[in-house]
């Protein structure tokens, strides 16, 4: 009964790894809040895309989190 | 003949023009760009990560893009990851075509996006440590020349 | 570094690219084109002449008018004169910038410029002998953007 | 006393070869009077450039030719 959080750029220092594991939660709402404040916010913003198992999510509101998934918490990338 | 490869190791982009290019016989011109890590400013060191589920199908895409825009016989495109030392070569994008225009303009669609728009993420290791590299605006200037084009059409 | 050559002998671009990239240990980027004679169409053979005291000097105020309108590092410019076999290649353009767009717009022009407007008579030969190439009005065409643009800056 | 004349492109199958020697006259159009009328028909059209000695001439009508002077015919440049 987990997910599987992946931080990418300045986002892993944020989170002190680059990758975690917490127990399973519904929504995208409850798992940042249930995160460490400081972290929580730098993912809440509104340029940090979400990935679930390698897909972009369109409406974060809307979307349902199952057991086992992978969500990658994307920064703007890198300039040229 | 479409080519998209992310690579850990340094490497010798002549090593992946060469085959390339004799892998498509009848072609007229063959346009390539290298980016290298350009030193000076003080930078020991550059680190590019990505996300595998997102990075390669991100420029498997954008290979499919270029060869649907421009008339072409062949796509390369070679992204390095992982800790790269000055000089070393970051990105590799080749295209054969028959006629130059569509190789060269080719080049400049897939290197624009490349920059803009891949899913990778860039540190630089200064004296005092490691410092993520922010978006560029003239990075989304660039991209925006493609997006007009379309709409002029 | 301009370097600016005509060569009556085949030649394999990857040994003049090499040399010319790593004399700008500088640079960010290096977009280089080769252009082939295209197989097929039942051509045999191009020949390639030229007015020696006319067609280098061209050549290089061609590779000073880019080193002057773009920003790079380097420009080298080869061209084959006398009689070429399909796949042989004709021409290699190779500029080194500190960024990639200056890089690539100085091949596209050098590209532009050197089809139409430098000193080069080609002939093509099929079964029934050789035939004069005659001026094409697609390559005036890519020529006056770069006019179009000087008015419009 | 001669001008050395260079036949370009088409040009020199016209003239049947790309280089010949010619008796020095004054004058660009006393120089292509004097040819065959194939050939001066051919040189005298307005898309054939001139070069003296490697130079491009800019009005043909005012330029004097000397003894020794290299007179090169040039048809338009072929295409890509």
């Amino acid at each position: 009964m987990a997910l599987k959080l992946v931080f990418l750029g300045r986002l892993a220092d944020a989170a002190g790894g680059e990758e975690r594991e917490v127990a399973a939660v519904p929504s995208i709402a409850a798992l940042i809040a249930g995160l460490e404040p400081d972290l929580s916010a730098a993912l809440g913003g509104p340029r940090v895309k979400i990935a679930v198992n390698g897909n972009i999510v369109a409406d974060r509101a809307m979307f349902t989190l199952r057991d086992g998934d992978e969500v990658a918490f994307l920064p703007p990338v890198s300039g040229g | 003949m479409k080519d998209v490869r992310l690579l850990t190791e340094p490497f010798n982009p002549g090593a992946f023009v060469g085959p390339f290019s004799n892998a498509h016989p009848g072609l007229g011109g063959i346009c390539s760009f290298v980016g290298e890590v350009r030193p000076g400013d003080g930078v020991e060191a550059l680190e590019l990560r990505h996300y595998e589920p997102l990075t390669l199908p991100g420029m498997d895409a954008l290979a499919d893009a270029a060869l649907d825009r421009f008339d072409l016989m062949g796509l390369l495109i070679v992204h390095r990851t992982g800790v790269l030392l000055p000089r070393e070569p970051i990105v590799l994008v080749s295209a054969a075509a028959r006629h130059r225009r569509d190789a060269i303009q080719a080049v400049d669609f897939a290197m624009d996006h490349l920059k803009s728009d891949s899913w990778f993420w860039k540190r630089e290791k200064r004296a005092d440590g490691w410092h993520w590299i922010e978006p560029r605006e003239q990075d989304h200037a660039d991209l925006a020349r493609w997006q007009e084009k379309i709409t002029q059409v």
